[in-house]
């Protein structure tokens, strides 16, 4: 509900004749901002939790996540294992397309196996356990896997798994349609201005009934100030990302609030573990864990938001050992001892810390008050930070990190598995860690294609165990964003960091 | 003045061959943006695919020559950032919020320019000198986001005056005119200044004394004219800085203008475009500055290029 | 000091008494520039003031014109006009007096316009300003004073722009601007200094005939005593902001009082005062107390006929390119030289005479290939120096040397003199460093300056110093011959007059052979052997001093003469004879060949070019 | 000569504001100099380790605000850092990019200007050709593709800085040769028989001085303020490096609720360059009446 303020509204009437009709007072309308903007509507090939969540509002997966982080049906009414590599969806009726058209099974077929079996589309690692997706009738589908997929549903309720028109996208192209989309979300886009706006109408016809709002404005504020100062002045409904310390601000206005806004994202320091260097040694990985006084690095950095962990666990996700969540490791006189016994005195051992810039809220920071933490065990450390797309390019490609390098990993899937498999031997993490055992590429193998939920995430809680042993990942803490939200807008955000605006309701 | 203008553009053909292989080259050597397409979470194997799929594994001087030749036949590529969207259309789209923006900023920095160094001069060396030079210098001083994120404060949340950010509603392109104008308003002062001083002190300038000129007459037929010469070559030369200003600009206001385009291409190594950006906003400079020249050649009697 | 009665009995339109005026330093004191100067001008009467740079001549008209700007001068006295004491009027009346009742014309007549306002806009305002006219009246009265200024083509000037016009056509519009209001003075500072010396007669015989039309007053500031004996009635000499001498012009010129109106007679060189005189001729050196002259020493032929000659010319022509054009050959081309031969011989002086744009200076400068020639032959003791490489042009640069006209901008403003003389001498390895500081001294001393004189900055030397010091330095490298271009032109005359004797007495010792460019008819009667006369680019009469200036055969060469102010206010009733020539441009189309000249000899040595 | 002088009015009157400037000049050296000291003597004046965080203090408002202890004089920011120490230390980086991103910027453009000016002909125009290559591209966008490619130490900012900024001394010296070649005392070098390459170093780089150093006084405060831009695109100098442009950059998103964070920086910045502007403007001034005479 973006009220004009009154003062602005009478200094705008001087410029009233550039005005052309468009928002006017009775339309119920939400403004949301963001820091950046989608690249475009191919759902297929993004890979941004923040760009899902403003596709969220235009396309429906068949399968939908609830506030609580419970699979919900949506396009499919209900599912059933038929195999081990087989899994039945019915397909709810007379769901209808921004274009009037009616959703049917070939729309399904089509949607999700451009990503299953295309590898050029940037989410196929996501879904490339699919083998094919059969149409049984027009509202029944069966997706065949390549073998036990225990997270099929994790699979196409996240990024890449929306249903689109099958003969509107035949018909303009993906180029076409990732500019123009159509979906059977509750939002329909009328107008995208590339990093200004996306201006969306509410969709009537949505199968789950009309929404609350007749306009739903996705900006693009990429300044943190500038998007708390629309927040306040009442020029945006919702906010993401406000800088901690803008939080008393926001309260304070009488027109929003902050609203803490936990999300998946776990900070991580990846240690490099060539031969030549100290970090090979377990003794000084430890050190380096027990050096870092996570609850004091949260409180410093992040103004107390967030939440220390020992791996990448969050409340929200599946087959997660939660022991290692909202707990740390910090005994500073221990860690001198051990780098003692691993042969460094005071101030002997020099490491590299490396980092983005810009990437994450306050990554610098963290980086520094790592750094000083650190030196109070006697390590010294360089620190290197890097524009993200450097740093992606210069440190994140495999056996590239000089020391140590700073990153975090959220996890679409919402399931444990996501978060270990990467450190198999071979995959991203060993890559860049150098870290392989054998007994954790066994226990993720086999939880790939353990069905049973209870014998898997115990499978993947072995695997979690070994890999957090190994300290070479350093988890520091869960990421806890705040959203700014309006007075006027009855609305709380959901941990999978997505604005699902159906939702939101006028107060 | 035909042969002229056709020369000059000629000449622009190699500066323009230089811009394109200076970009080339830094964007390049830079690596390249397989990477942070796929995200934290892809494969060795997917970027390796990619890489292929974009033809950068190729060598650097047959890509350049593919590069070229497409640039010739006007293809500047297509955008990774948005879905292989045509380069240039992405980069026009988004050139008149720029050219509005740095049309009030030049507005901006006339309105307060003219005046001040008038003002200056005709005072000179007395209090309101002292104040005009020391805003226009202070104008140079302030770093302009700075500037900018002050005015959001003060005109945008405590005052409600003036939109906070974006393009969409009326009046918002005060504030963001008046950030990226200010700096270019202490410039122009400053100049303009200086150059009516030294207008004053011409010899046609007694002449005008000597004929019983008010002098209020003086400065506007006499002095003015004359100082305004210098003072638009400034304007025209200042274009590039306008343009890299509204990077900056663009980025607190959240405005929808090339600089915000480049910067967000410039993080996601969308080649494509951020040459599309520097090769096209080369061409408005260099188009300018001959803009300039021929204004100049039209007030100044004196010079005629055959 | 009695005051002389002026010619016109009429009450005087402007009245000075007692003016004094000082100005603000960069200190911050104030310092007095004009000191108790006191005269009348009648109508129809001139009255020049004339004096040295830095004399206060300007500063007067200045100070009478209110023009000098309050906070930084101080004025006393008494300036009447009409009645009036101009001294107590407040800014605002003062401007309606400006350009109304005193007008006032300037020296640069390219400068003192405005570029970017059209002639006739810049008359108008004038009279819209004072006489409160309509722009249609306006228009129709700038035409009509621009007509009575003789500008051919008046209505079609009235809408070009200034730089349009040649520097005469410029002066006078200059006079049309400051005559259109009907002023009853007009002060004139300078006003033909800057001319070449045909326009300058074609502008003081204007000035007359408008003084006549109109009745007005002239107060004519000049350095000239030529111009004076041309123009005034009435003169008054100032020294350092002083009056040293007020009177009729005719008394003055024929009995100077004050010494230094004395120096300042003896020290100008007069045309035709060298009649019968062979060989060059210093100035009597002059007692500044006393002001007497002392007679020169007897000349001494310096001149050997039968060495070969140092310098040896042969059809030398020099072009420049000028307008681009889209591709291939250029437009134009300025012919500045164009088939070019002489002689110069050990130990003589040959003058190049000629009005600007002629090619005098591009001549000088192609002989030393400081620009490139086109076509022709140069030697320099026997030496074609068109085909010498660089290691040999820099070679041949010790034997041929130049000295410029503005010494200060000939001398690198960064370096002490010392270093400066030294520097050829070091650059041509000719001598140790230690060696090369005796040289320096032994140099400033033969130029007449002390030897400590190395120690010390270009500026901090008067002009005629500074010249000197040019000639050390030229003089540094033992040259045969000088290529002098205007080298004493900027300067005084007195100071003119000490100079051109160094040069004599350097030539008489050391045989040097000069090429003398100058524009000063006067000054190469009294120095030179030969004479060349150049007109666009060519030579068109060549030959003995006496026999060019005693004989003139060309045309243009008797022109020329003929425009030299004299210096006998008693000739000063002929008949204005008014003309409108202007100075031809030598720009050609590109490609444009000259026809071939042919030279007819009218005496020994003396040529004269046919066609 | 001397009437020339007296005959400008306007310069006469110019040169009283000269005079009056210098007071203002001295003003400038002395904010100068202060700087200068400060950034030598760092380590003696700082009261803390810049980049050493106090976790209880963090926030801490200056002295003269309510809350604020002499513990932190000037307050701390947002990590618990002494604000006095890092702008103490801060002057360093400004001053080092300001200072040595100027010389190696006026290096090459003085060469570079020299060169093309003297020699002229084909050598001009290739080495214009650069220039106006440079000059098309809007230099900020140059920086950040730069920086964003190679990284971000300090010395490569430097360095990149006097590869880019270059241009602007490269046109004025050129233009300056230009005019400068056309004085009579070039000719009589030339006429002397004095090797080119010793006219261009003993006539002609002297007198060039003096517009190089006015650009290059000016050019420091415009380098200072960039790389304050720089910071807030994140671009700038590497932590735990401290810069001002870096604070000022950090410190934006506290303007509401902790001023000192920016507001202290910006007076830095904006005070080092006003200073250093004025005095670039007196020193033209100066040296422009001198080169009248």
């Amino acid at each position: 509900m973006s009220r004009l303020n009154p003062k602005r509204m009478l200094l705008g009437a001087v410029f009233a004749a550039l005005m052309t009709g468009g928002a006017l007072a009775q339309d119920r309308e939400l403004v949301i901002a963001q820091g950046i903007d989608t690249p475009g509507f191919d759902i297929h090939n993004h890979s941004t939790s923040a760009v899902e969540a403003i596709h969220v509002n235009i396309f429906d997966y068949l399968v939908m996540r609830d506030q609580a982080g419970e699979l919900q049906p949506a396009l499919a009414t209900d599912w059933e294992q038929v195999s081990d590599s087989a899994m039945r969806f019915h397909l709810r009726e007379g769901v209808l397309f921004h274009d009037g058209t009616t959703m049917t099974a070939e729309d399904v077929k089509f949607s999700l196996e451009r990503p299953a079996l295309d590898p050029a589309v940037l989410q196929h690692s996501f879904y490339d356990t699919i083998t094919e997706v059969e149409v049984v009738n027009d509202h029944e589908i069966i997706i065949h896997t390549d073998g036990p997929d225990p997270i099929l549903l994790n699979r196409i309720s996240r990024i890449g798994s929306g249903i689109v028109p099958k003969a509107y996208v035949d018909e303009v192209g993906w180029e076409g349609f990732s500019q123009k989309p159509i979906g059977t979300g509750p939002f329909k886009v009328v107008e995208w201005l590339r990093d200004d706006r996306i201006i969306m109408e509410g969709f009537d016809e949505h199968w789950r009934g009309a929404p609350a709002w007749d306009r739903l404005i996705h900006r693009t504020i990429p300044e943190a100030s500038t998007r708390v100062g629309e927040l306040i002045s009442g020029g945006v409904d919702i906010a993401t990302n406000i800088p901690s310390q803008d939080r008393d601000r926001v309260e304070g206005s009488g027109i929003a609030h902050a609203v803490p806004w936990p999300s998946f994202r776990v900070m991580q320091l990846f240690l490099n573990t060539k031969d030549d260097s100290p970090l090979a040694d377990p003794k000084v990985r430890e050190a380096i864990d027990l050096a870092i006084d996570n609850q004091m690095l949260i409180d410093t950095v992040t103004n107390g938001l967030g939440t220390p962990v020992r791996a990448a666990v969050t409340p929200g996700l599946s087959a997660v050992p939660m022991a290692y969540y909202d707990t740390y490791n910090f005994d500073p006189e221990r860690a001198v001892q051990l780098l003692e016994e691993a042969g460094y005195g005071p101030n002997e051992l020099q490491l590299k810390l490396q980092g983005p810039a810009g990437r994450y809220p306050l990554d610098v920071e963290t980086l520094e008050i790592v750094a000083v933490m650190l030196n109070a065990v006697g390590i010294q450390t360089d620190i290197e930070t890097l524009e993200w797309s450097a740093y992606e390019s210069r440190v994140w490609t495999p056996n590239t990190i000089d020391g140590i390098a700073l990153i975090g990993h959220a996890n679409s899937l919402q399931d444990g598995y996501h978060a270990v498999q990467r450190a198999r031997c071979g995959f991203e993490f060993s890559l860049k860690t150098g870290w392989c055992d054998e007994e954790f590429d066994k226990l993720i193998e086999q939880s790939a294609a353990t069905v049973d939920p209870k014998e898997r995430a115990q499978q993947i809680s072995d695997a979690f165990d070994l890999f957090v042993e190994s300290n070479t990942v350093l988890h520091l803490f869960q990421v806890e964003n705040l959203i700014g939200v309006s007075t006027s807008v009855d609305w709380s955000p959901s941990p999978d960091e997505q604005l699902w605006m159906y939702d939101a309701q006028p107060q | 003045m035909t042969n002229y203008i056709i020369r000059r553009i000629l000449q622009m053909i190699p500066v323009l061959f230089g811009v394109t292989l200076l970009v080339f080259l830094l964007l390049r050597v830079s690596g390249d943006p397989v990477q942070l397409m796929l995200g934290e979470d892809a494969t060795a194997e997917q970027v390796a695919q990619l890489r292929a799929a974009m033809g950068l594994d190729r060598p650097l001087h047959v890509q350049y020559i593919s590069y070229m030749s497409d640039l010739l036949r006007g293809d500047f590529g297509t955008s990774i950032r948005y879905n292989n969207q045509p380069a240039l259309q992405v980069v026009l789209e988004r050139l008149p919020a720029t050219a509005q923006l740095a049309g009030m900023a030049l507005f901006v920095a006339i309105v307060i320019s003219l005046p001040a160094a008038i003002i200056a001069a005709y005072w000179r060396g007395r209090i309101p000198d002292y104040i005009a030079s020391f805003l226009s210098v202070l104008g140079q001083a302030m770093p302009s986001f700075w500037f900018g994120i002050m005015l959001i404060l003060i005109f945008g949340i405590t005052l409600s005056w003036l939109p906070v950010s974006g393009q969409d509603q009326p009046g918002a392109v005060i504030l963001p005119g008046l950030a990226l104008g200010a700096s270019l308003a202490g410039v122009l002062t400053r100049l303009l200044r200086s150059s009516l001083l030294e207008v004053m002190n011409q010899d046609f300038i007694r002449t005008a004394r000597a004929k019983g000129l008010h002098p209020r007459t003086i400065i506007f037929r006499h002095v003015l004219r004359n100082s305004i010469l210098s003072y638009l070559t400034v304007i025209g030369l200042e274009t590039a800085a306008l343009m890299a200003g509204a990077v900056v600009t663009e980025q607190v206001f959240a405005w929808p203008g090339i600089g915000l385009l480049v910067i967000q291409a410039i993080n996601f190594r969308d080649m494509a475009v951020v040459q599309a950006v520097i090769i096209l906003s080369a061409i408005i400079v260099m188009m300018t500055s001959l803009i300039v020249d021929i204004l100049y050649s039209l007030i100044d009697p004196r010079i005629q290029h055959g | 000091m009695p005051e002389t009665h002026s010619p016109a009995s009429a009450r005087p339109v402007l009245s000075v008494a007692n003016l004094t005026t000082a100005l603000r330093q960069r200190d911050g004191g104030f310092h007095t520039i004009i000191d108790d100067i006191t005269f009348d001008i009648a109508p129809k009467e001139t009255l020049a003031i004339v004096g040295e740079s830095g004399s206060g001549k300007s500063v007067t008209a200045l100070s009478i014109m209110g023009l000098l700007g309050g906070k930084s001068s101080r004025i006393s006295g008494r300036v009447e006009l009409a009645g009036r004491n101009l001294l107590d009027l407040t800014e605002p009346q003062m401007r309606a007096i400006r350009g109304n009742d005193i007008a006032m014309i300037f020296q640069e007549p390219m400068t003192s316009l405005n570029p970017l306002m059209t002639v006739g806009a810049q008359i108008t305002e004038v009279l819209i300003r004072h006489r409160g006219m309509t722009q249609t009246e306006a228009r129709k009265e700038s035409l009509h004073m621009l007509e009575r200024v003789r500008i051919p083509e008046a209505r079609a000037r009235l809408d070009e722009y200034p730089h349009r016009l040649s520097g005469g056509m410029r002066q006078r519009v200059m006079i049309a601007m400051a005559l259109v209001c009907k002023p009853r003075l007009l002060i004139a500072d300078e006003p033909t200094t800057a001319l070449d010396v045909t326009i300058q007669a074609q502008t003081l015989t204007l000035m007359k005939i408008l003084q006549e039309e109109e009745g007005m007053g002239i107060l004519f500031i000049t350095h000239d005593m030529g111009v004076v004996s041309e123009v005034a009635d009435r003169t008054l000499v100032m020294l350092r902001g002083k009056t040293v001498e007020r009177g009729s012009t005719a008394e003055l010129f024929a009995s100077p009082r004050h010494p230094y109106a004395r120096t300042l007679l003896a020290a100008v060189p007069t045309l035709g005062t060298m009649e019968g005189v062979a060989l060059p001729q210093r100035f009597p050196a002059i007692d500044h107390v006393t002001g007497k002259a002392a007679p020169p020493p007897p000349p001494v032929d310096t001149v050997s006929a039968d060495e070969p000659p140092v310098l040896r010319v042969r059809n030398l022509t020099t072009r420049y390119a000028v307008g681009r054009r889209l591709i291939g050959a250029p437009k134009f081309a300025i012919h500045a030289v164009e088939n070019v031969s002489f002689d110069l011989r050990k130990g003589e002086t040959l003058a190049l005479v000629g009005e600007s744009g002629c090619g005098k200076s591009t001549l000088g400068r192609s002989v030393l290939r400081l620009v490139e020639p086109k076509s022709g032959e140069i030697q320099l003791q026997g030496t074609d120096i068109r085909k010498l490489d660089t290691a040999g042009l820099r070679r041949m640069r010790r034997s041929a040397q130049l000295i410029f006209q503005d010494p200060y901008a000939s001398l690198d403003p960064r370096y002490r003199v010392g270093t400066t003389i030294a520097e050829p001498i070091l650059a041509h390895g000719l001598a140790s460093r230690a060696e090369a500081q005796e040289r320096v001294a032994r140099l400033l001393e033969r130029v007449g300056l002390s030897a400590d004189a190395a120690n010390r900055y270009p500026h901090e030397f008067s002009g005629g110093q500074r010249q000197r010091i040019s000639i050390a330095r030229a003089l540094s490298l033992e040259p045969a011959m000088i290529v002098a271009d205007e080298a004493v032109s900027a300067l005084d005359v007195s100071i003119k007059a000490q100079v051109l004797n160094l040069m004599l007495d350097l030539q008489e010792s050391l045989r040097l052979a000069y090429l003398f460019i100058s524009h000063d008819m006067a000054v190469v009667e009294r120095i030179s052997h030969r004479v060349a006369v150049m007109y666009l680019g060519e030579v068109v009469e060549i030959g003995p001093r006496n026999a060019v200036f005693g004989n003139p055969q060309h045309p243009y060469t008797r022109k020329l003469l003929a425009a030299v102010p004299k210096l006998e206010p008693s000739r000063r009733d002929r008949k204005p004879m008014l003309s409108n020539d202007e100075i031809p441009s030598p720009i050609r189309a590109a490609g444009y060949e000259p026809p071939k000249r042919s030279y007819r000899m009218a005496g020994t040595d003396h040529f004269v070019c046919e066609n | 000569m001397a009437d020339i002088h007296i005959l400008a009015t306007g310069r006469a009157s110019s040169r009283l504001a000269d005079l009056r400037l210098s007071g203002v000049a001295i003003v400038c050296i002395g904010i100068l100099t202060i700087f200068i000291l400060m950034a030598i003597f760092a380590a003696f004046i700082a009261p803390y380790e810049p980049s050493l965080p106090d976790l209880r203090a963090r926030l801490a408002p200056p002295v003269w605000n309510e809350g604020g202890t002499m513990a932190h004089i000037l307050g701390t920011d947002h990590l618990g850092r002494d604000m006095l120490s890092r702008l103490v230390y801060g002057s360093r980086i400004a001053l080092l990019v300001g200072f040595f991103g100027v010389i190696v910027a006026s290096l090459i453009g003085t060469a570079i200007g020299l060169i093309a000016g003297f020699v002229g002909g084909a050598v001009d125009s290739v080495l214009m050709a650069v220039v106006n290559t440079l000059l098309a591209v809007p230099n900020t966008l140059l920086y950040i593709t730069v920086l964003a490619v190679f990284g971000q130490s300090l010395t490569l900012l430097i360095i990149v800085i006097g590869c880019i900024n270059w241009t602007t001394f490269a046109r004025v010296v050129r233009g300056e040769v230009l005019s400068i070649k056309q004085r009579e005392f070039i000719e009589a070098s030339r006429a002397i028989g004095q090797r080119p390459i010793v006219t261009m170093i003993r006539h002609i780089l002297p007198n060039v001085l003096g517009p190089i150093i006015v650009i290059a006084t000016m050019n420091v405060a415009m380098l200072i303020i960039l790389e304050a831009t720089l910071s807030f695109l994140g671009l700038g100098v590497q932590p735990p490096t401290v810069t001002w442009g870096r604070m000022l950059a950090d410190g934006r998103d506290y303007v509401a609720t902790a001023w000192w964070l920016a507001a202290l920086p910006g007076v830095m910045i904006t005070l080092l360059t006003l200073s250093l502007i004025f005095l670039g403007d007196w020193l033209r001034d100066r040296l422009d009446t001198r080169s009248d005479q």
